[in-house]
């Protein structure tokens, strides 16, 4: 199937469920099968969730806004919320916190499944995230071990 | 998240149900802390009806885990979906949690 | 609850589905109970069939727009498609089709529930269509016998 | 939308399961046709499961109506959740389709 969706969201704490619900379409409607659709969801969610917690959380009335492009190749998804990244973070796919915390998961799981990772720091104290995933070969999801 | 609670011999048992992220963190969370205050410390995650989980969930989990260690209890989790399961494999969490196929085993296994 | 969203969908055959799973999600962040939950999607349903049918489908590679926005007192819709809405046609919410006609129902169902609806032309072949849902109330819907 | 045929007696019975609408219209005409061209003609859709439809879906029900009574068949409804049922009633459509509460009433009306 092939789409392009663009949406923009108030950033409550409220409207994260509406955001969850509507990545999980958009999931189901871009994948091939039961997995890629779990993959796809939960590499929206990773983002969609950074957005409103380490973005908007912070500035109330603000918006986030993201968007995903899809054919039978390729699933492309971007974000942008209020917010700057920390400019000294690596994100590295694999080592995972072997100790127990509690966080630090989000972003390790999408390099993981992403064939692309891309963060940018827009004008405006904005941050924007662009990841690729590859619906054809099942080189992304074959790593995982 | 519909979280159902219930007794078997000495384990606290929870029956999760939807999806384990941000918006149910907390309530989970919340769910745990009178089951792990109990005496004998067994607890059981059923998470049969669980069909998503993300790092946010998964961060739950772990907060209840070093909960119930603080509390020299046990958890265990059972019934993870596959694509779940995968999800805790991928982070090596598996490693970290003990995890049963079924309710039987995992209460079997508590001694 | 309130929320503000805005969705821009390319509107071929195959993204209507994802669009209806999207306004499903909207209604049920925004109703208060399950009967006024129907309504809202009703409306959106309607009105977005109506924005693929009549609009986009003659014009491929083209998108719908549409942004709910909504608090515990209202619920307010608008939706843009190409193509031009016909001029001279005039929606009664009363007198539904008697005869056996497989058509011709959804904009009256629409002016049924809301409270406001306003059809308008934008520069560029562009149709915008606005409606509002009283969520308080419960006059919408109590007048329908 | 998942569209299940049997046969009860003389009646052919369809469950419909999902939501109606335009991306359903087409598959639900398309479930009636072979249906409409048996011998006896008398056709009861179950929309038991039908959790939503809109005008498009009610255009295809009264499309399958017409076809029926072409071939001087019945057609008879039940089991309509109660919204789903609103919109019949909004629509006055109440008044030209024949809608049973459940099966076992509509599979007796048949003479
Ligand atoms: N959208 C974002 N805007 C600003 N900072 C972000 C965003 N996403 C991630 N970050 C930063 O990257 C860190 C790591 O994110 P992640 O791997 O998802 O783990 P967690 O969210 O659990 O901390 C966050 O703690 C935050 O500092
Ligand atoms: N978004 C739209 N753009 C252009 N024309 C429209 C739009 N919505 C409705 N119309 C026009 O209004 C008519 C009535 O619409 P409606 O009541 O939904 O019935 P139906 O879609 O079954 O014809 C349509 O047949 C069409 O000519």
């Amino acid at each position: 199937m092939t789409g392009n969706i663009n949406v923009r969201i108030s950033s409550s704490r409220t409207t994260l469920p509406l955001a969850e619900e509507i990545i999980r379409a958009i999931s189901e409607s871009a994948a091939d099968g039961a997995r890629q659709a779990y993959h796809l969801r939960l590499i929206m969610s990773e983002l969609v969730t950074n957005a409103y917690l380490h973005g908007s959380y912070a500035y109330p009335d603000d918006f986030i806004e993201f968007q995903a492009d899809f054919d039978r190749r390729k699933f492309s998804f971007s974000i942008i919320n209020t917010g700057t990244f920390p400019v000294d973070m690596k994100i590295e796919p694999s080592d995972f916190p072997q100790v127990i915390e509690e966080s630090g998961r989000g972003l390790k799981i999408v390099c993981r499944l992403c064939s692309k990772f891309e963060v940018s720091t827009l004008p405006d104290n904005k941050t924007l995230i662009k990841a690729e995933f590859d619906l054809n070969s099942q080189s992304n999801v074959d790593t995982i071990k | 998240m519909d979280i159902q609670k219930r007794i078997e011999g000495d384990v606290a048992i929870l029956n999760l149900n939807g999806r384990l992220d941000l918006s149910s963190a907390a309530l989970l969370k919340e769910a745990s802390k009178e089951t792990i205050g109990r005496e004998t410390g067994k607890m059981l995650l059923n998470m049969d009806k669980v069909d998503f989980i993300n790092s946010s969930g998964l961060g739950a989990l772990v907060s209840i885990l070093k909960e119930v260690r603080n509390n020299h209890g046990t958890l265990k989790l059972t019934n993870l979906a596959p694509y779940v399961r995968e999800i805790f494999d991928i982070t090596q969490l598996s490693n970290i949690f003990e995890i049963y196929p079924d309710e039987k085993r995992a209460l079997a296994s508590f001694k």
